[in-house]
């Protein structure tokens, strides 16, 4: 089968899984079978993956492209697939994941109620073909769809357990933020839309300079940048499988994709990469920072995921795309595995709280093992995926001067290690707690998928080269001093967590450092930030009510009014008298005789 | 036969409507087997009209002329464009859906029936009315069955005394649903008193020979009398299409409307003015239109934002999605103000996309107000749990309703604000923008206190599923949403053909209009 | 003089008719005298009848009297609004007023013949004489009541005759003086005399309270105060009479003095009448409004439609005044048609008050339904004749260049829709009250009436060619001839 | 005489009967005044006849006359009518209908 066959059928399968638990009810509700058929789809997405790349790069060098016309006949509003390089190689990225995270999600949501279990197998269904979507597009027109899918989906997963009032709220947030920088997107697209007609990736305009700012507006708000990443923490009230899969590994990094996606747009924009390296290295180090200070273990990820963005898009910024692309695949790969990891731990404790962990490792020793692969691999211990990507993105951001983002980068780079080491100490050493003492190991349906991602976290990183044949770049690995500084700031950063969470300490909550300014930037500034523009639009919308209904309204009414009491005025000239009746007609024939005689 | 395809399909609910007055009132089942009936024939012609438009040829098809008052040159003429096929469609759809959704009704369903169908042939005919006058008249049928609809099957609201014109209220019972039915009844009237001068206007300036809306787009008329004939038409269609400051009777009257009333309503009638303000003061006024174009344009980003922020305040359901009508009605009236190709066919597209999503919205708020036995959003919450089924269609709704992609409303959306971009008009599209994200909020919003939380209090105690036929109504809707969310070519082909050919004259006139030119 | 009275045939019947009515009375019993209505409706059908048959062209008395389509016209509504006055009268009189029906059909019959002379003539004295027969009778039956009932409906009669008489005898010596005047400046008392009269301030004064005398028989503001008064108190049978018949010849004797005598003044009269016209539409309907007296509210809603139909006669071509024809029949079936239904639900109570309506419509249907399109064609709702009727006034009235006046009167036509929603919104919407949930009790002769009404109403509404073709050949002939 | 005097005393006539109708309470007065005005006209009338406008506002002074004398028989009529009702004919004493 030809790739764009291939690309349709890892398209369409999910779609149709979704359809047919969306529309059948009954099979809907059954709960496991319909996981069965949510997971079949992904497995035939995956094969379809695996199948394109495996066709080789030959058929991938131009790029497969199939369109329809959508809004109109003809290209300039169509959509289809566009199967190259980049597009297979995440393609595969995300049906892997997803493969994994669906599998694991079997066990984990193992005690939801079947029609639960259904909806959610059925969301994953959708997920999957709305990030393939996005994956494939053919065109900004496409993304945008893809893009808006993957919020829905999220906001549903989110919202999975929507009976909780919390998740509720945060899914709802989710939605509000990317969606309020999704107008970035589409005033980006409707822009270049306007201007050349189209919405080719690699139009040339004038106005790229405008179209790349708003794009990467969305971005930050897809891809958690700051100040738009006010949702990601919260979104941590969906299921851990969703965390790893959507908040993760995949949907947030559509914005990155995304932009290395458009590179041909933003190499015409140098003031927006500019900003962009900027904007990601300072998120790079505000998320770190944050994540130090956490107590639940997902809120550490999730921030660790900013953090992680964060580099991506310094890397993009930085204009070399590779770096941003390939740290976006080993991120995939080790955070997945960190969450699923984190979801099993979860699972053993029913407890996000790192307090309530502790001393695990001995329960469970594979989760543990593969927990900490992932952490090291976070870290960017050498030889593990990580290392090598950051390694690249450090030297990127060097070879262009950015100076700044760079020591952002590094001292986040210290304290990514820093809090790793802190979560793996609390978590899994140290002394167990009640809750901890009757952890066991999970199944094999969340073994396997741990396995693979562990796997693809010590092995991905070494995939460098390949991958940059695939894309059309170049690389190869060599040491340099900039990556060898972060290698040691990363491997100083580990030590200092062993130091000071280490078995000496006996996994202490941290009460030294730089605790109060994260629990201020995370709970003092942009949580009231947030919960203040939320309470200012209301207030709005309140104020601008109350007008329409006794002002603009009360105009209405009173127009009315005055009919009615002009007429009950008038009818005080209705006496009664017939005497003042005949008034009238000789005032009518004054006035008419006056106006004869004068005229 | 097929000749006549339009004047069958326009005159299949009204003949229904007449068969019922032989039924006696008593007689549910059979009353209501006539009103869907007569709901789905048109919906079948509908269908007819739109397999059989030829869309390679365009243009007026299916033309005929029936003979009315000839000695002032009124004929009926019937003929559709590709915008009529498309909003043939809508309404057979939305009636069908509607007269599903008042299955249930038991309170005098006869005249209810009744006067549902009179108002829809009404719609009908608008649609493919050719002859000015005839266009007017049935607009007045689609709109004064309302009154007796709104004020016998309504429901009550209260509106608290305040405001700077708070001493009218001992007068006027304000909020009430006679109220609702009388203030909307009155303002879209004053709106048809101004469309009456306009259209005397325009039928003296060309002779005093016929209402031909065809010559007329031929004839030029002068530039002096177009510039104050617009505005009334504008103003006076527009008034049905919530054109701020003349909205205000749409929360009042969406909220007291019953459920098949609200659909039918927000979902065909709204957008009658808004087609009006098109096809009659657009495309027979082109200068007038050019002229008046950036103010149109201002005040329908206005209504956007302005109709979704005040509906982000509301706690009464209905009223939250009766501001949201206003709210998507602006971008109809922000689509036709571009004068842009790409904006018109998404005004086109919005009133259809509108059409169907606050159709499926507004019967199911009947399902919620029915069980519940209450339109309190706050004092909600839970519902998800007891009644998935219609949260999952309110949640579709919803989407539709803030414009993602693979719903309906996105294309629309889209469209237009391309369209306001394309035609330079930036500060039209970014409130219009925001707008759409505040639709977000407060969808959301509505959708997360209703369904989703802990819940429902013991107070809501027979909620339940939507059930039997109430579901026909829904999965039509959901559908359509869908559908023609994902093929949005399945209508906009042939809103685009018809669209191509009446934009080119008024872009002409806007290059006369702007070069200060060209009496 | 070889008095040709062919032109006159149907009058000179009706006079017979007149005197048939007298002597029948005196042979029959009190309790049968209801008969009297049947056979006074059957002489108006067989005259109505007689009209297609016969040809009533040509002049009488030395061109005093010209016949022809104008006239003829007339003559069908007004036969045509008697014999719906007589079945819809009925019942209701043979009930209250027993020994005096024969007087009441007399007098109605003999008002009706001053009508029918009216429009025919030419010359101002046979116009006096047959304005002041027409308009002596409608005193007495607006005072038509039963004495000894102190409470019942016609417990104001007296009153609400006493009102239409002084204001009616004022303004017939103002006719009179205004019209002495006229002569003397023109030295003609025939119409065609009056057109050729040289202008001078004394003959604009005469024109002028002439203009003012005659308008209090049609009720335009400042002369329709007694309008209300009377109508709430007189028997309402004689109201639906009253509210379009007197009206309708008021607007041929208007139309006969101005637009024809003093045709080539019109740039002297129009304005003072577009003066009169604009006051007459504001206050009609702003005064609606507030009304709760259904009686009253039908009262005001008539002066606002004397409003509309002054607009045309202000215009004074031949098709405003061919409108004004169309407009006049259509009013007349329509208000006929309302009063009978008001007369009907008000029964014996004194105050036919909106509460009185409520639950109309689950008492009954369809005189519900019947009221509805009554009022629906009052408001001017397309398909059904009112519509028409205003759209054709307003297409004269912009031709005229009144555009300022369309835009007025399609505004107050809203406000109209008010009022008479309040009527609709009793009886379709408000429950019934708990002692009048049994269905209106209507005779069958009314129900005939109302039956006819609303052919007329609907049918003019939905087909309104051949009526407005006929309205515009008459007034064609009137300004021609 | 000339002419002016006859219109001038006719004018005088007729607005003495329009105050009559205007002021007096009492319906017999009211009838009286109403006979002014009418005759006000009856004096135009004949005297503009006289002063060469033809015999025709003569014949029109006969009619006017006979529908005067027809109208007071109504009036008087109404007249009892009211005192048989209330007791009393002063017409602003009745003024139940109003508004």
């Amino acid at each position: 089968m030809t790739p764009s066959t291939l690309a349709l059928l890892s398209l369409f399968v999910p779609l149709g899984a979704a359809v047919l638990l969306g529309l059948l009810g009954p099979l809907r509700r059954t709960g496991r079978p319909a996981a069965f058929v949510s997971v079949a789809g992904a497995l035939v997405a995956l094969a379809g993956a695996v199948a394109i790349l495996a066709g080789g790069d030959a058929a991938l060098k131009p790029g497969a492209h199939l369109v329809w016309g959508w809004l109109s006949a003809g290209p300039a509003t169509a959509v289809g697939i566009h199967v190259d390089g980049t597009s297979a190689w995440m393609l595969l990225v995300v049906t892997l994941v997803a493969t994994c995270v669906q599998i694991y999600s079997l066990g984990y949501l193992h005690d939801e109620p079947p029609a639960a279990l259904g909806r959610y197998f059925t969301y994953q269904s959708l997920f999957l073909f709305a990030m393939n979507t996005l994956v494939l597009a053919p065109n900004l027109l496409q993304a945008f769809l893809g893009w808006e899918l993957v919020g829905l989906v999220s906001y549903l997963l989110i919202g999975f357990y929507f009976r909780k009032p919390s998740a509720a709220k945060a899914a709802v947030k989710a939605f509000w933020v990317t969606k309020f920088a999704d107008l970035g997107f589409l005033i980006g697209l409707v822009t270049l839309y306007a201007k050349t007609g189209a919405f080719e990736w690699t139009a040339v305009t004038p106005v790229a300079g405008f179209v790349t700012l708003m794009l990467f507006f969305a971005v930050m708000g897809k891809s958690a940048q700051f100040p738009l990443h006010i949702w990601l923490p919260d979104a941590m009230e969906g299921p851990t499988p969703v965390s790893a899969l959507l908040h993760a590994a995949t949907m947030v990094a559509a914005g990155v994709f995304l932009i290395v996606r458009a590179e041909p747009l933003f190499a015409q924009a140098p003031m927006t990469r500019e900003i962009m390296a900027y904007v990601g290295g300072f998120t790079a180090l505000f998320a770190a920072c944050i994540a130090v200070v956490q107590t639940d273990i997902k809120k550490v990820l999730a921030y660790s995921t900013c953090s992680q963005l964060g580099y991506m898009v310094t890397a993009l910024g930085a204009g070399d795309t590779f770096a941003g692309y390939f740290h976006l695949s080993t991120h995939a790969f080790f955070k997945a595995l960190l969450f699923l990891g984190a979801g099993s731990l979860i699972h053993a404790v029913h407890s996000n709280e790192l307090k309530d962990m502790g001393g695990l490792f001995k329960k469970m020793p594979f989760s543990g093992a593969v927990f900490i692969i992932g952490a090291v691999a976070l870290a960017g211990v050498p030889p593990f995926a990580g290392f090598f990507s950051k390694d690249l993105i450090l030297e990127a951001v060097e070879h262009h001067h950015l100076y700044v983002p760079l020591a952002a980068l590094a001292i986040a780079a210290f304290l990514t290690a820093f809090y790793m080491t802190r979560t793996v100490m609390m978590a899994l050493f140290g002394a167990p707690s009640h809750a901890a003492e009757h952890a066991h190991e999970p199944g094999i349906d969340m073994k396997l998928p741990l396995g693979v991602l562990a796997l693809l976290a010590i092995v991905a990183g070494f995939g460098g080269s390949w991958l940059a044949g695939l894309t059309g770049h170049e690389y190869a690995f060599h040491f340099t001093l900039v990556g060898g500084a972060g290698t040691a700031i990363g491997l100083l950063g580990i030590a200092t967590g062993f130091w000071m969470f280490g078995p000496a300490q006996g996994g202490a909550p941290i009460k030294r450092g730089m605790a109060p300014v994260g629990v201020f930037i995370r709970y003092g500034l942009m949580d009231r930030l947030s919960t203040v523009a939320y309470g200012l639009m209301l207030a709005v919308g309140a104020i601008i009510a109350w007008i329409d209904r006794y002002v603009i309204d009360g105009v209405m009414n009173w127009s009315g009014w005055i009919l009615l009491v002009g007429g009950r005025r008038l009818r005080g000239l209705q006496t009664g008298n017939v005497q003042d009746y005949v008034y009238a007609v000789a005032l009518g024939i004054v006035v008419l005789g006056a106006w004869g005689i004068l005229r | 036969m097929t000749d006549h395809i339009l004047a069958l399909t326009v005159a299949a609910p009204f003949v229904a409507a007449l068969l019922m007055l032989l039924v006696p009132g008593r007689n549910h089942p059979v009353l209501r087997v006539i009103g869907v009936t007569g709901s789905v024939l048109s919906l079948v012609g509908a269908i007819y009209v739109a397999l059989h438009y030829d869309q390679a040829k365009g243009g007026l098809q299916f033309a005929q002329n029936y003979p009315f008052v000839p000695s002032f040159g009124i004929d009926i003429r019937l003929a559709a464009d590709g915008w009529s096929v498309a909003l043939f469609l809508l309404t057979g759809i939305i009636m069908t859906a509607g007269s599903l959704a008042s299955a249930t009704l038991t309170n005098r369903p006869k005249e209810f029936y009744i006067l549902l169908l009179v108002l829809v042939s009404g719609v009908f005919g608008v649609f493919v009315c050719q002859d000015l006058f005839v266009f007017f008249l049935f607009y007045e049928i689609a709109v004064l069955p309302m009154y007796l609809l709104i004020g016998i099957w309504g429901s009550k609201g209260k509106v608290a005394p305040a405001g700077p014109f708070k001493s009218l209220w001992k007068d006027l019972d304000v909020g009430g649903k006679e109220y609702a039915a009388m203030k909307l009844t009155l303002m879209l009237l004053v709106g048809s008193a101004a469309i009456l001068v306009g259209m005397l206007a325009m039928y003296f300036a060309m002779g005093g020979k016929s209402f031909d809306m065809v010559a007329m787009a031929h004839f030029k008329f002068p530039r002096e009398m177009q510039v104050w004939v617009f505005p009334m038409l504008w103003l006076g269609f527009g008034s049905l299409a919530g054109v701020f400051p003349f909205h205000t009777w749409s929360p009042d009257g969406h909220a007291a409307a019953p459920t098949a009333v609200s659909m039918l309503h927000a979902g065909v009638l709204m957008k009658l003015g808004a087609f009006g303000v098109m096809r009659v003061g657009m495309i027979l006024l082109p200068e007038g239109a050019a002229t008046w174009a950036p103010i149109v344009g201002a005040v329908a980003a206005l209504n956007v934002i302005y109709g979704a922020v005040s509906a982000m305040a509301q706690k009464d359901l209905k009223y939250v999605i009766a501001y949201s009508s206003v709210s998507h009605m602006g971008v109809v009236m922000l689509g036709a103000a571009t004068l842009d190709p790409d904006g018109w066919n998404g005004a086109i597209y919005q009133m259809f996309a509108h059409g169907i999503m606050t159709g499926l919205f507004f019967a199911l708020v009947g399902l919620i107000y029915e069980r519940a036995h209450s339109r309190w959003v706050p004092g909600m919450g839970g519902f998800a749990k007891v009644m998935p089924g219609v949260a999952a269609f309110f949640t579709l709704a919803g989407l539709s309703s803030l414009g993602m992609p693979g719903s309906a409303g996105f294309v629309a959306e889209f469209l237009v604000f391309a369209g306001a971009w394309k035609s330079g008009h930036l500060m039209w599209a970014i409130p219009a923008m925001i707008g759409a994200w505040v639709t977000a909020v407060y969808v959301l919003r509505a959708t997360k206190m209703i369904f989703w939380g802990e819940g429902p209090s013991h107070e809501f105690h027979d909620l339940h599923d939507a059930k039997r036929v109430e579901w026909a109504a829904l999965w039509i809707l959901g559908t359509c949403i869908v559908a023609f969310g994902c093929a949005p070519r399945l209508v906009l082909d042939f809103i685009g053909k018809a669209t191509s050919e009446y934009l080119p004259a008024i872009v002409d006139a806007a290059h006369l209009v702007a070069m200060g030119g060209g009496k | 003089m070889s008095p040709d009275l062919q032109p006159l045939l149907l009058d000179a019947l009706l006079a017979g008719g007149v005197l048939l009515l007298l002597v029948v009375d005196l042979f029959l019993k009190d309790t049968s005298k209801a008969v009297l209505a049947d056979l006074t409706a059957l002489i108006f059908v067989g005259l109505f009848g007689l009209s297609f048959a016969v040809d009533t062209s040509g002049s009488a008395f030395d061109g005093a009297y010209v016949g022809g389509e104008w006239p003829l016209f007339f003559k069908r509504l007004f036969f045509a609004i008697g014999a719906l006055t007589a079945l819809g009268s009925r019942d209701f009189v043979a009930e209250r007023f027993m020994r005096r029906q024969g007087e009441f059909y007399m007098l109605l019959t003999s008002c009706v013949l001053g009508m029918t002379l009216l429009p025919g003539a030419q010359n101002l004295v046979l116009l006096l004489v047959a304005f002041e027969l027409m308009g002596l009778p409608l005193s007495m039956l607006a005072a038509w009541a039963k004495t000894e009932d102190t409470k019942g409906q016609d417990r104001d009669a007296a009153e609400g005759g006493m009102k239409l008489y002084v204001v009616g005898a004022a303004s017939t010596g103002v006719t009179f003086f205004g019209l002495s005047l006229v002569y003397g400046m023109s030295g003609h008392l025939d119409l065609a005399g009056l057109a050729a009269a040289p202008g001078s301030p004394l003959l604009t004064l005469g024109m002028f309270l002439t203009l003012a005398g005659m308008s209090f028989k049609i009720g335009a503001v400042p002369f329709h105060m007694w309008v209300p008064d009377t109508y709430q108190a007189s028997p309402t049978p004689f109201v639906a009479f009253l509210s379009v018949a007197p009206k309708a010849a008021g607007f041929a004797a208007l139309a006969a003095v101005f637009v024809k005598g003093f045709g080539s003044a019109a740039a002297v009269w129009a304005p003072a009448l577009l003066a009169i016209t604009t006051l007459t539409l504001v206050i009609g309907n702003l005064m609606a409004i507030p009304q709760s007296n259904v009686k009253r509210l039908l009262a005001f809603s008539g002066v606002a439609h004397i409003g509309y139909m002054l607009m045309a006669l202000a215009i004074g071509t031949g098709e405003a005044t061919g409108v004004l024809l169309f407009y006049l029949a259509g009013y007349a079936a329509t208000n006929i048609g309302a009063f009978l239904v008001v007369n009907a639900v008000g029964g014996r109570d004194a105050d036919v008050d909106i509460g009185l309506f409520n639950g109309f419509s689950r008492r009954s249907p369809g005189l519900a339904a019947c009221l509805l399109i009554f009022l629906l064609s009052l408001a001017g709702i397309p398909f059904v004749v009112g519509f028409w009727a205003k759209l054709y006034v307003f297409i004269e009235a912009w031709r005229a260049g009144l555009g300022w006046l369309v835009f007025l009167g399609a505004l107050l036509a809203v406000v109209g829709l008010w009022y008479y929603l309040q009527i609709a919104y009793a009886a379709y919407i408000r429950p019934p009250a708990a002692d009048r949930e049994q269905p209106v009790a209507v005779d069958p002769r009314t129900r005939l009436a109302i039956g006819v009404c609303l052919v007329a109403v609907i049918g003019m509404g939905a087909w309104p060619s051949p009526f407005i073709e006929n309205a515009l050949a008459a007034a064609k002939a009137f300004i021609a001839h | 005489m000339t002419l002016d005097a006859y219109v001038l005393i006719a004018g005088f006539m007729f607005c003495i009967g329009l105050y009559g109708v205007l002021t007096r309470r009492n319906a017999i007065g009211i009838l009286v005044s109403v006979e002014l005005m009418v005759n006000a006209a009856n004096i135009n009338l004949a005297a503009f006849a006289h002063f060469g406008r033809g015999i025709d506002g003569q014949v029109l002074v006969l009619f006017t006359t006979a529908l005067t004398v027809a109208e007071v028989v109504v009036g008087l009529a109404l007249v009892l009518l009211l005192f048989r009702r209330r007791k009393d004919i002063l017409v602003d004493l009745a003024n139940g209908l109003k508004g």
